[in-house]
Order: C-alpha cells, then sequence, then structure tokens
C-alpha cells in the first residue's frame, strides 16, 4: 500500500481548522451560556491563553505511564473519530481517511478515549477519579445505546456502513436528511448526543464541587493542555457525525461551521438552562425514553 | 406545664428548685447525680421529652466545680427543660447517656476534648473531635487561658506599642514627678 | 417530573439577548454613603483619649505619640492595625470628640503584609478627604452627654444660714453618672495631685466605695475638703467635655466619702506600718500644703509636728472657705485621719514670737514653710484706709472664728474673684440674718466673658440676692465729708473699665471716665488678692534665702535655697487647696529622699 | 485590654504521639508474604520543592507571564469566612470570568490559592498540603485581618497570625472581609505583578523551603504527613 503523503497533509489540516474552529466556537457556546444566565462571560480567546498557560507551567508530574497515554489515548479518540470521518462532502481533500466500513470505526473511537482516559485517570490513584470513571462509563455506555441502535436503524435504512455513501444518499434538498427521512432514528441519536456532551443534565461524571472535575482530577499542565485540545476536537468530531448521518453532511467549510454549530447548541440548548442528573437518574433516563425510541426507530425501518 | 411536671418529679428524685428566670416554656432544675439517668428516661418516655438538644458544660473555676447542662425538648408542648448536674472538677468524670439519646456520645467527645471531662463507656469519647494534635490542657478549662496561649504559639506582628495616655501625659506635662 | 418539568427551565433562554446583569467597572465602584470602609481621622479634634483603643475587641489600635501633651489632650493618636480591625465601628461610635470616623473607600491591598498599620490623619491616605462614609448619628452616643444634675438648697432657703448648699449625689445618681465615665485618665495628668480618677470611679460603678476612699487618700488626704471645694481642673480635660458636660467628678469623688462612715477611715487608708525613722519634721502653717505633708511623711515614718497660729488647723480652708461650701466638720475629718497617722499640730503658735525659727531648725531634720496667702491686699484708691475699708480674707476669718463683724445694710465689694464671691454671700448671709435683707453690690473689675470666679459661684450669688457688676473700675472710697458720721464710708466710685491689660500683657486698666457709677454701701471690702505674711522668718533669714518676685524661690520639690528649708502650698505656689495638696506631696517626698539619704551616710 | 494571666505557660514538653496508622508495621499479603510498611515513606513522595528556572529567552517568559497573568485559576477551597466573597464574583453580579479568572476543583489545576481569612492550625495543615499539590508558578493571596496579623482572631489559641510564615504571600487585601470588588482590585494588581515577572513564590518557597517547615512544624504538633506533599 503506497502512502500518500497529500492526503495526510490535508487531514492535519483539517485537524488545524477544526481544532481552530473548536476553540472559538467553545469559547462562544460558554459567551451564550454566560448570557442566559445574565453575564458577559469568557473574552473570544481565552481558550487559548489557557492552553499556553497550562503548557507554560513549570513543575509537571506524573504519576506512572498510564498517567502519561491518559490524555493521548483521548486525544487520539479524538483525532482518530476525526480523521475516519469524512469532514466535507464531495471533497477529496477534506474526506479524510473515510472507508467503506468507517461507521463501525467512528463508533468505536467514540468510545476510546473515553477508555483510554478511564486508564489513565485510574493510574493518578485519586479516588475522586475512581468515582468520575465509573459514574463516566455507566453513563456513556446507556447513553451511546440509542445511537448504537439509530445507527444500526440507518444502516438497514440506506443498506451502508460507509459514511460518505450516507451522506450521499442524503444530498438534493433539505427532505432527503435523516432527520426527515427517519426522525424516529435522529431522536434516539439525538438522546445519545445530548447525553454524551458532558453538558447538563448529564455532567455529573465532571461534577466540579463534589469530586473536583471527576476523572482529570489529577491532571494539569501539558496533560491538562493535550485533553483541553480534545476537548474542543471531540465534541466536533462527534458532531460532525451526526451531521453526516442525519443532517446531510457539509459541502464546503462555511456550510460546515453553520451546521456543526447549530447542532452543537442542541446540547447547549438543554445544557445551560438544566440542573445536573445523578447518575442513575440519567441512566434511568436513558433506559426508559432513549432506548424505546432507538427500538422503535429498528422497527420502523 | 412545666410546673406540673416538676410537681411530679421532684420528690421521688429529689430535685432542687424549679429555676424559671428565663424565657417561657424554658426552665432549669438542678439534680443530684444518682437521678440523672432515671430522671432522664422518665422525662423521655413519659413526660415527652423526647429530643436532647444539647450538652454542654460551664467551668466554675472557683466553686471547683463543672456544671453539665442537659436540654431537653418536648415537642409537643414547646418545653425546654435543661437539667443541671455538678460535678468536682478535680475528678471530672461523668456518666454516658448515648444509650438514651445516641447524638449524646458527640457532645460527650466534645466535653472530653474541650474541658476534660471523662464519659466512660461512651462510643469514640476518647478519640480527636475538632482539635488535632492537642496536647495542653483542655481549651475550654477556664485556667486556659486563650491569650496567652496564643502569645506563646503565634506570635504578634512586630511594630505594635501603645501608650497609656495617664502616664504619657504625665511624663511630658510633669517630667520629675 | 411532568413535561412543564422539562420545558419550564428553557425560558430561561429569553436573557440570551438582555443586556447581563453584571456590573460593567467594579474596580470604580463606590460603596454606600454609609459604609464602614477605611478609618479618618481629624487630628486636631482628637484628644487621644484612647476610648477608641479600650473598646476594641481585636486589641487593632495602639496609642502612639504624635505632638506633645497639652491641658486635655494625650497627644497620642490612634494607630489602626488592619491585621486586626474587623470595621465593626465601635470606635467610631464611641469617639468621645467625633474625631474618629469612617470613609466608604474599602480597596487596599499590599505585598507587604506591614503595611496595613496606619496613624489616621496623621499617615495620608487618599481617603482623607473622602465626604461619605460611617460616622456616628447626630445626638446618639454610647456614654451619656448630660452630667446628672446636682441637687441643692433653694436660695431663700440657704440665703439665712451657713448649711452646707449641695445635698451631694445618692448611690442611683452616682453610678448614672460615674457610668458615663470612659476611664481615659486625661484627668490624672491634669489634676495637680494625679489622683487616679478613673480608678475611684469604677469603685463606684462597682460598689466598692472602701477601696474608692483608699484610692482616695492615697493621693489626697483632703479628700473630703476636695470632694466639695475643688477648683477641680481634670474636669476642663474630661473627655466628656467634648461633646457633652463633662463627668462631675468632684461630687463623685465626695460621694465616695459620703458613702463611707467616718469610724472606717483610719483602717481604710491604713495607719503607717513602718518602722520609725526617729527623724524629725516641724512643718509650719496647718493648711492643706502643710498637712499634706505632714501626712505623708508621717506614714514615711518621721515624727512630724506642725505648728499652727491660729486656734484650729486648716489654714484657708477653714479660715478662706465659707462654712456653706465646705462644712468645719469635713475639714475636721480629713484634718482627724491625719493626727491619726501620728501627726502633731500645734495650734496657737506663732513662729518667730513663741518658737524660733533657728530653734525649729536646730531641733528639726526638716523645716516646711506652708504658711499660706492670709494677708488681703488694697487697693490703694482714695479712702480705702477708712475703717469701714475691709479685706476679705481677714473678715472671712474673723467670722469663722466667731468674733463680732460689722453687718452694715449696704455692703461693697471690689473684686471678681471666688474670695470676692465668698466673702459677698457670706456677708449677704450675716445681712439676712441681722437685717432680714441683703444688700451687697460686687464691683468686678474683668468683664464677664473673662471672669475669674467659677460659673456656679456667680449664678449662686445672683440667687441669693448678690448684684454683680462687672467690667468696673474702682476710683474712691466715698467718705462722709462732715458731720456725726465723719469719715464714715457711704459708699464707692467707679469707672467703666475698657482693658485691663496694654498690648505687652502688663496689668494697666484703662477706664471709660464718661461712664462713672457710684455703688452706695456703709462698707467696703477688697478682695482683690492676697499676700503672705513673711515676717515671721525673721531678718537674718529673709536675708538668706532666695526669692522670686515677693515669693520664697523653690527648686522644681519645693527646696528653698536654704537646704534645711522647704516651702509649698498657696505660699510659693497656685491659689487652690489641689494644688497645696500636690505641694505638700512634692516637698514630702523630696524631704523624704533627702532624710534616707541622711540615715544612710550615718550608716 | 483583654486580660492575661501572665503565669499561664503552655505545655511545650508534651509530645504528641505518632498516630497509629502512620507507625511501620508488618504485613502479611493475601499471598502469605510479610513485608515491612512504613507509611510516611511508602505513600508519600519525599523530593523536596525544586527551584524552576525561567525560560531562557525574555520575550517567551513575558509571553508566558502574560498569559499565566491573564488566565488565573483560583482553587475554590474555601479556607475561612472570606469564601462567602468569591461567590459573587462567580455569579453573574461580578463576572470574574472576563477577567480570565475562573475557579477550580482541584489544586492541580489551580495557579492561586486563596486564604480567604482565618487559618485555624486544621486548616493550615490542608492549605498546606493544598499549596504543594499545585503545580509552579503558583500564587498565594491572603484576605483581610486574619491573614495579616489574626484580626477577630487574635486571641485563639488555635488560629495562626502571620500567614507568610507559613506559606510565600504574594498580595494581602485588607478588609473584614474585603467586598468583591476589593478582591477584584487585589486580582488585578496580581496580575501586573505576574505580568512584571515578580510572582515568583513557588521559587521562594522553594529556596527557604527549611524556613517555613520549621514554621509549619512549630504549630502543627501532630505532624502526620511527609515533609513534601506533592
Amino acid at each position: 500500500m503506497s502512502i500518500d503523503w497529500p492526503r495526510i497533509g490535508y487531514a492535519a489540516l483539517t485537524l488545524f481548522i477544526v481544532i481552530n474552529y473548536g476553540m472559538i466556537m467553545t469559547a462562544l457556546v460558554r459567551k451564550i451560556g454566560a448570557r442566559v444566565s445574565g453575564r458577559y462571560g469568557i473574552r473570544i480567546y481565552q481558550n487559548y491563553i489557557d492552553l499556553v498557560k497550562n503548557i507554560a507551567l513549570r513543575s509537571k508530574i506524573t504519576h506512572g505511564v498510564m498517567y502519561y497515554l491518559g490524555p493521548v489515548f483521548r486525544l487520539t479518540g479524538g483525532v482518530g473519530l476525526l480523521l475516519f470521518v469524512p469532514t466535507i462532502y464531495g471533497s477529496a481533500m477534506w474526506s479524510n481517511f473515510s472507508f467503506a466500513g468507517d461507521l463501525v470505526l467512528a463508533l468505536y473511537f467514540v468510545f476510546f478515549g473515553t477508555l483510554g482516559m478511564a486508564l489513565g485517570a485510574a493510574e493518578s490513584g485519586h479516588p475522586y477519579s475512581a468515582i468520575g470513571i465509573t459514574r463516566g462509563l455507566s453513563q456513556v455506555t446507556v447513553a451511546e445505546l440509542p445511537l448504537a441502535l439509530a445507527v444500526f436503524a440507518i444502516s438497514l435504512q440506506y443498506q451502508t456502513l460507509n459514511i460518505t455513501d450516507i451522506v450521499a444518499a442524503q444530498q438534493g434538498g433539505i427532505f432527503n436528511w435523516t432527520l426527515f427521512t427517519n426522525p424516529v432514528a435522529t431522536l434516539a441519536a439525538l438522546f445519545a448526543f445530548v447525553g454524551t456532551m458532558m453538558r447538563s443534565p448529564f455532567d455529573v461524571v465532571i461534577a466540579p464541587q463534589e469530586i473536583p472535575i471527576g476523572p482529570p482530577t489529577e491532571y494539569h499542565s501539558s496533560y491538562l493542555a493535550l485533553m483541553q485540545t480534545n476537548r474542543v476536537l471531540f465534541p466536533i468530531a462527534k458532531t460532525v457525525i451526526y451531521m453526516n448521518l442525519f443532517f446531510g453532511g457539509a459541502t464546503n467549510w462555511f456550510e460546515f461551521a453553520i451546521k456543526v454549530f447549530a447542532i452543537y447548541m442542541i446540547s447547549v440548548l438543554v445544557g445551560v438552562v438544566h440542573p445536573r442528573f445523578r447518575v442513575e437518574q440519567s441512566i434511568t433516563f436513558f433506559l426508559k425514553w432513549g432506548l424505546p425510541v432507538g427500538v422503535l426507530a429498528i422497527l420502523l425501518v | 406545664m412545666m410546673q406540673a411536671i416538676y410537681d411530679r418529679l421532684k420528690d421521688r428524685f429529689q430535685l432542687g428548685a424549679l429555676d424559671v428566670r428565663s424565657r417561657k416554656g424554658l426552665a432549669f432544675v438542678d439534680l443530684r447525680r444518682e437521678f440523672l439517668r432515671p430522671v432522664l428516661t422518665e422525662l423521655r418516655d413519659v413526660e415527652g421529652f423526647t429530643h436532647l438538644i444539647l450538652l454542654t458544660a460551664v467551668d466554675w473555676i472557683e466553686d471547683e466545680r463543672f456544671q453539665l447542662t442537659y436540654l431537653l425538648n418536648n415537642r409537643q408542648k414547646n418545653l425546654d427543660l435543661g437539667l443541671r448536674l455538678r460535678l468536682d472538677r478535680n475528678l471530672a468524670i461523668g456518666e454516658t447517656i448515648h444509650d438514651l439519646w445516641p447524638t449524646a456520645a458527640t457532645y460527650q467527645r466534645e466535653l472530653r476534648e474541650m474541658f476534660g471531662i471523662a464519659f466512660p463507656g461512651s462510643p469514640r469519647v476518647d478519640e480527636e473531635f475538632i482539635l488535632e494534635g492537642w496536647t495542653d490542657m483542655p481549651p475550654y478549662r477556664r485556667d486556659f487561658d486563650t491569650l496567652a496561649y496564643s502569645q506563646q504559639t503565634h506570635a504578634d506582628r512586630e511594630g505594635r506599642e501603645t501608650s497609656d495616655p495617664r502616664e504619657f501625659m504625665k511624663q511630658i506635662l510633669y517630667p520629675k514627678d | 417530573m411532568s413535561f412543564k418539568d422539562v420545558l419550564s427551565p428553557f425560558t430561561a433562554w429569553k436573557h440570551v439577548l438582555e443586556t447581563p446583569v453584571t456590573i460593567k467597572d467594579p474596580l470604580t465602584r463606590e460603596a454606600a454613603d454609609r459604609y464602614r470602609g477605611f478609618h479618618k481621622n481629624d487630628i486636631e479634634l482628637c484628644i487621644g483619649c484612647s476610648s477608641c483603643e479600650a473598646i476594641c475587641q481585636n486589641a487593632a489600635i495602639d496609642m502612639v505619640p504624635v505632638k506633645d501633651p497639652k491641658e486635655g489632650d494625650s497627644g497620642l493618636r490612634p494607630q489602626i492595625d488592619y491585621g486586626r480591625c474587623c470595621w465593626c465601628a465601635l470606635c467610631v461610635d464611641i469617639c468621645m470628640t467625633g474625631s474618629l470616623t469612617m470613609s466608604n473607600e474599602y480597596i487596599w491591598f499590599d505585598e507587604d503584609p506591614d503595611a496595613f498599620r496606619f496613624i489616621p490623619g496623621v499617615d495620608a491616605k487618599s481617603w482623607d478627604s473622602s465626604e461619605k462614609g460611617y460616622r456616628r448619628e447626630g445626638g446618639r452616643r454610647l456614654s451619656g452627654t448630660e452630667r446628672v444634675e446636682m441637687r441643692e438648697m433653694e436660695p431663700d432657703l440657704r440665703i439665712g444660714n451657713f448649711d452646707e448648699i449641695v445635698a451631694g449625689y445618692d448611690r442611683a445618681e452616682a453610678v448614672l453618672e460615674a457610668d458615663r465615665c470612659v476611664e481615659c485618665g486625661l484627668c490624672v495628668a491634669t489634676c495637680p495631685a494625679h489622683m487616679d480618677i478613673p480608678d475611684y470611679i469604677k469603685t463606684i460603678r462597682e460598689g466598692d466605695y472602701e477601696h474608692g476612699l483608699e484610692l482616695l487618700y492615697n493621693s489626697n488626704p483632703f479628700s473630703e475638703v476636695c470632694g466639695r471645694v475643688c477648683t477641680h481642673n481634670c474636669e476642663t480635660a474630661c473627655a466628656a467635655r467634648h461633646e457633652g458636660d463633662p463627668i462631675a467628678i468632684r461630687w463623685l469623688k465626695r460621694h465616695i466619702t459620703d458613702q463611707v462612715p467616718y469610724d472606717r477611715y483610719v483602717d481604710i487608708v491604713g495607719k503607717p506600718d513602718l518602722a520609725k525613722t526617729g527623724q524629725k519634721i516641724a512643718i509650719i502653717g496647718a493648711g492643706p500644703g502643710g498637712l499634706t505633708a505632714a501626712f505623708d511623711l508621717a506614714r514615711m515614718g518621721h515624727a512630724v509636728t506642725v505648728y499652727e497660729e491660729k486656734e484650729k488647723p486648716g489654714g484657708m480652708m477653714r479660715y478662706g472657705i465659707p462654712e456653706y461650701r465646705l462644712p468645719y466638720e469635713s475639714l475636721d475629718r480629713d484634718i482627724g485621719v491625719i493626727e491619726a497617722m501620728g501627726v502633731k499640730i500645734k495650734c496657737g503658735v506663732r513662729i518667730g514670737k513663741d518658737i524660733s525659727m533657728e530653734k525649729l531648725k536646730a531641733d528639726n531634720d526638716a523645716v516646711v514653710l506652708a504658711i499660706g496667702l492670709h494677708l488681703g491686699r488694697s487697693t490703694r484708691v482714695p479712702g480705702s484706709e477708712s475703717p469701714d475699708v475691709e479685706k476679705a480674707v481677714e473678715l472671712l476669718r474673723r467670722i469663722t472664728a466667731g468674733e463680732e463683724v460689722p453687718v452694715p445694710k449696704k455692703v461693697v465689694v471690689i473684686g471678681g474673684g471666688n474670695v470676692a464671691m465668698d466673702i459677698a454671700r457670706s456677708m449677704a448671709r450675716l445681712q439676712k440674718q441681722r437685717h432680714g435683707e441683703v444688700g451687697i453690690t460686687v464691683t468686678a473689675l474683668e468683664s464677664f466673658d473673662h471672669f475669674l470666679a467659677d460659673e456656679e459661684e456667680v449664678v449662686e450669688s445672683r440667687e441669693e440676692g448678690i448684684e454683680i457688676l462687672d467690667s468696673r473700675g474702682p476710683q474712691e472710697v466715698i467718705t462722709v465729708k462732715s458731720g456725726k458720721n465723719k469719715g464714715k464710708v457711704k459708699g464707692l466710685r467707679t469707672w467703666r473699665v475698657d482693658s485691663i491689660f496694654d498690648e505687652k500683657g502688663r496689668f494697666n486698666p484703662h477706664y471709660d471716665e464718661g461712664d462713672e457709677m457710684v455703688h452706695d454701701g456703709e462698707m467696703v471690702i477688697e478682695a482683690i488678692g492676697q499676700v503672705s505674711d513673711v515676717s515671721l522668718l525673721g531678718e537674718k533669714l529673709t536675708e538668706a534665702l532666695e526669692w522670686n518676685r515677693g515669693r520664697v524661690k523653690i527648686d522644681h520639690d519645693g527646696r528653698t535655697s536654704e537646704p534645711w528649708l522647704w516651702a509649698a502650698g498657696d505660699c510659693v505656689k497656685g491659689p487652690d487647696v489641689i494644688n497645696a495638696v500636690a505641694d505638700g506631696h512634692r516637698v514630702a517626698q523630696s524631704i523624704n529622699q533627702v532624710l534616707v539619704a541622711m540615715r544612710e551616710a550615718k550608716a | 485590654m483583654k486580660h492575661m494571666d501572665p503565669n499561664f505557660r503552655k505545655d511545650t514538653k508534651t509530645e504528641f504521639p505518632q498516630r497509629e496508622e502512620l507507625k511501620p508495621r508488618k504485613v502479611t499479603t493475601p499471598d502469605g508474604q510479610v513485608i515491612d510498611i512504613e507509611p510516611l515513606q511508602d505513600y508519600f513522595c519525599q523530593e523536596p520543592p525544586k527551584v524552576h528556572q525561567k525560560s531562557y529567552f525574555k520575550i517567551v517568559e513575558d509571553f508566558y507571564n502574560w498569559c499565566r497573568a491573564e488566565s488565573l485559576w483560583i482553587l475554590a477551597f474555601g479556607t475561612g469566612c472570606g469564601a462567602i466573597e468569591m461567590r459573587p464574583l462567580m455569579t453573574p453580579r461580578f463576572d470574574a470570568y472576563r477577567y480570565g479568572i475562573q475557579w477550580r476543583a482541584t489544586p492541580r489545576q489551580a495557579n492561586l490559592l486563596m486564604i480567604s481569612g482565618y487559618l485555624s492550625v486544621k486548616t493550615l495543615k490542608r492549605a498546606i498540603r493544598t499549596y504543594e499539590q499545585m503545580q509552579g508558578p503558583k500564587y498565594v493571596v491572603g484576605l483581610g485581618s486574619c491573614t495579616i496579623n489574626g484580626g477577630m482572631y487574635w486571641d485563639s489559641y488555635n488560629t495562626i497570625k502571620k500567614l507568610e510564615e507559613y506559606l510565600p504571600v504574594d498580595l494581602y487585601i485588607a478588609g473584614c472581609m474585603p467586598r468583591p470588588e476589593a478582591l477584584l482590585a487585589g486580582f488585578m494588581e496580581l496580575k501586573k505583578k505576574i505580568k512584571a515577572g515578580n510572582a515568583e513564590g513557588a521559587n521562594k518557597y522553594a529556596e527557604k523551603f527549611d524556613w517555613y517547615k520549621a514554621n509549619q512544624k512549630a504549630v502543627i504538633k501532630d505532624w502526620d504527613m511527609p515533609d513534601y506533599n506533592w
């Protein structure tokens, strides 16, 4: 197999664009959230400063190899997810490493970061990390169930596991989107979306006052900077999947920006105004509402 | 109402006079040590004083006595009754009542630490409660001088000096007197 | 969880387009008008009484020297430690002058923790000129402002007799008055005898009168006397004076002496328990100065003998102060205490006549001259040599001694001091007894603005029917020129005074000759000052001593140029009891030092 | 002034016994091995803090300092009553986030330790551990009278008076407590100090480590932790 060097370059460029987009967008989202609660909120470039500040810390302590690898895995999850998903439909340049079975890989990557994080955070030996991981894994598992079912439903619907094909099937008008062709599956997927974006009411994993930040309690300096990078990258990568699967994908960067922002805002819309669920509450919620909708989606197909 | 309760108990338990100087519905009574448990039990089970509001101590250093105050509350009738018990200060051993009210164990732990009153049999009574690494005399005892202790432990910031007006004026106005 | 519960939080999104509630610029935000911010102190108004320091629960305030003290101002100023302060503002609430206030400034940070200590008003701060901030509201004071009124005998009841006018506080009144004291101690330094004023006022509050009495007699053996007639300099220095009446320190002192039975006095004051030194001291004059020195020296173990020319001891306290102000009984009680200390008082002995100065010097280790001012001065206006022109001190002495004095229906007094008031009021009482009515005119040189007599004396005199005229300069005592009553006084001619002193401050009265008055009276009494009768010293000693403007020259401790002779009291210093007492203490201290040195030199 | 007994002497002789769980002991593992355990040695790191050098290039260090100042992460640990004054800063009324000031729930991620008022000896112990767990450069701000000279608790047997003897303090803010505005003003001052490169408390702590430890151990009698808790 020959290495397609330009493709790697384009992928790196994609990564760069998405990270910067994420930096600005998450800051903007925080500003919007602040506005809802009557504040001005952080400066739009605050994320960059925080990142540099963390990198610039002089002392860094480590708890072992896995502790060190944790954020790396986490970032790998985000990068991997993004790289195996076509960012811009119809553009060879921005399709990254999309291939025939990439939907399965993408689903795997959604989990990958979380697992890597779990290993790393566990090594830090902090009890709050352990609590956070337990909460996180149990909640993510349940929350992703509707997504899995929805993905199952649409792969049945489109008879493919290739994301590019799924996007292609949705082209030609807004009513070709899965949102309209299979609203039940979309709804099921949105349950999962809201549930895994680490926002209220499903953010008990990082409950800052209760189990200081949860899994990343012990993370700081460059480790934290890596995780911060992932934290702006990963949600967007995930949003890209949702965009591709249910909202017709994007054919250019402008459409990409608008759609990602809009889809992202769904979780924000819920998140900034709702209080936090406890773990068992959110599990019950997903089992009671998310799962039936997912099953219904499959049945309807 | 309080008087009626008092009258029912007074002779059987040789209670002291009923002190009702405080607000309405609050009274205090002195009692002897051997009657503490029977009186508390009777008050709790018969008279409806189901709640132990607090158990605290007063250091009557001049009389060489600790006074324990058991403040009970009757929620139905909105009555508060304080039982006052005097202990020899040099032999400060109280009687544990944690079996009557589990919460008393905590109060007794506190009294053990802050006043040095022992309560043999009370759960965890000898463990540290609030203080950590305390080696001096119990700090709520009145012969413990908190200001002196503070100055011997936590030095004041330097540069503080004051003058007494009467001495200062005398010295300046009548330097030779 | 109903569907509404899920949806209703979304209504919060309506805020997204509203202006945030956040304060745009919090760094320049002013605090409330009455915010308790950083302290300010009006350094001129402040008297350094340390009430703020005393009330501070956090020991945040130190009193530090800022300027030299003057009367009623300790010269200290509060320094506040913001490592202690909790901005409770009790210091502002208690401030006796209202000088300590707070600005509404509240931002202060520093790297150096020692920077947070400052003297408000002295160390310049940005908030010094701030108009806003916390201060006491209107009349609100933690300590009372009004003095408890002293009950006095009504004028028409008191005028016909020499009974004591002032009733004294009862316990409740005294406690109320004592409660106003903030125990600052500004009075202590101001009192010549440095009495422990705040401490004995405290004993009143606590009801421990015996301890109070002990404190009194520690520093003043004439506490009964001073409780009645003291010139109370302390009250002019009182911190309470600045926003109300000063504490009635004199009456509180009297209250203590009133409360303790006399037979307990000697026990409480305590007889000297020192071994006798065997050294002897003679004191000439049984007035406050001499007797105080005698009291102290006796308590130091010396043998003290007091020689008094007059029939009874007490000096000016007995023969100068009328009985209605100071009952002889009170004086006798104080003298009784002094005698109980072992002091021998020999009355009716005039030095220079009965015993010579030389003999005194030879028989004693030290001699104290405390002869007071017993000779009246004359105005020397024409007619003042008339036999009907009397001197106030002389007349007062005769009244006290029970001698017969002429009591005409109309009397004119020259003078505006307390002695003038004393003689006027004494004569008024005699007139009332003799004639049933009062006819006294007091002509003072000073205007009422600069009057010498105490205001209460003036008020009470007027209540008793005495006419007081200010700014009148005596020009002539008018006598009957002819006839049966030739030589008898019939009045005093006075001119209005324009000014008393010239530009250089010397006594040089200037009169308005157009404004002439004639005051009718068959007797004129001069009360314009006194001098000492130094004739007892004898020629040789008078020559040997150094003098200073008519008075014996003394050093700080009261020692004259003759090493064996000390002088104390009015004859060398100021004209009142408490100064004489202070003098007595000083002299006793000095003599004791010398005597101890002599003893040690011998041993 | 409060009355003080001049004859009172604190007990300086009694040593506080070491806690049972910290004593060296032998433990039998599940597989039957017997091992020695010395908790203070085994459970904690024993390495003292190091002085960290500044960046070699001044322009880089300046840029870093600017970022450090503009991204001030505060540990949300209320050590005293002043903690309540920080809540208005977090909430819409003052919204400190717009100045780059944020609160972090863990010392690892925080740069600024606020000593918000009185420190009892017990809390001091926690504050020291917390401070040492923070990553440098780190800053300490003392709030109010209590941290400067004991404040209201000047006569308390269990409250320390001079904070700078135990931790390197970058800034004190006067008040009891200082209002949120005063806190903000203090933060702005701290920012200036950081940008000027003068906020080197962490290095100072490392340099004078022995002095700080001696002071800390003078008041904390039950020193049941290693000398350096990273």
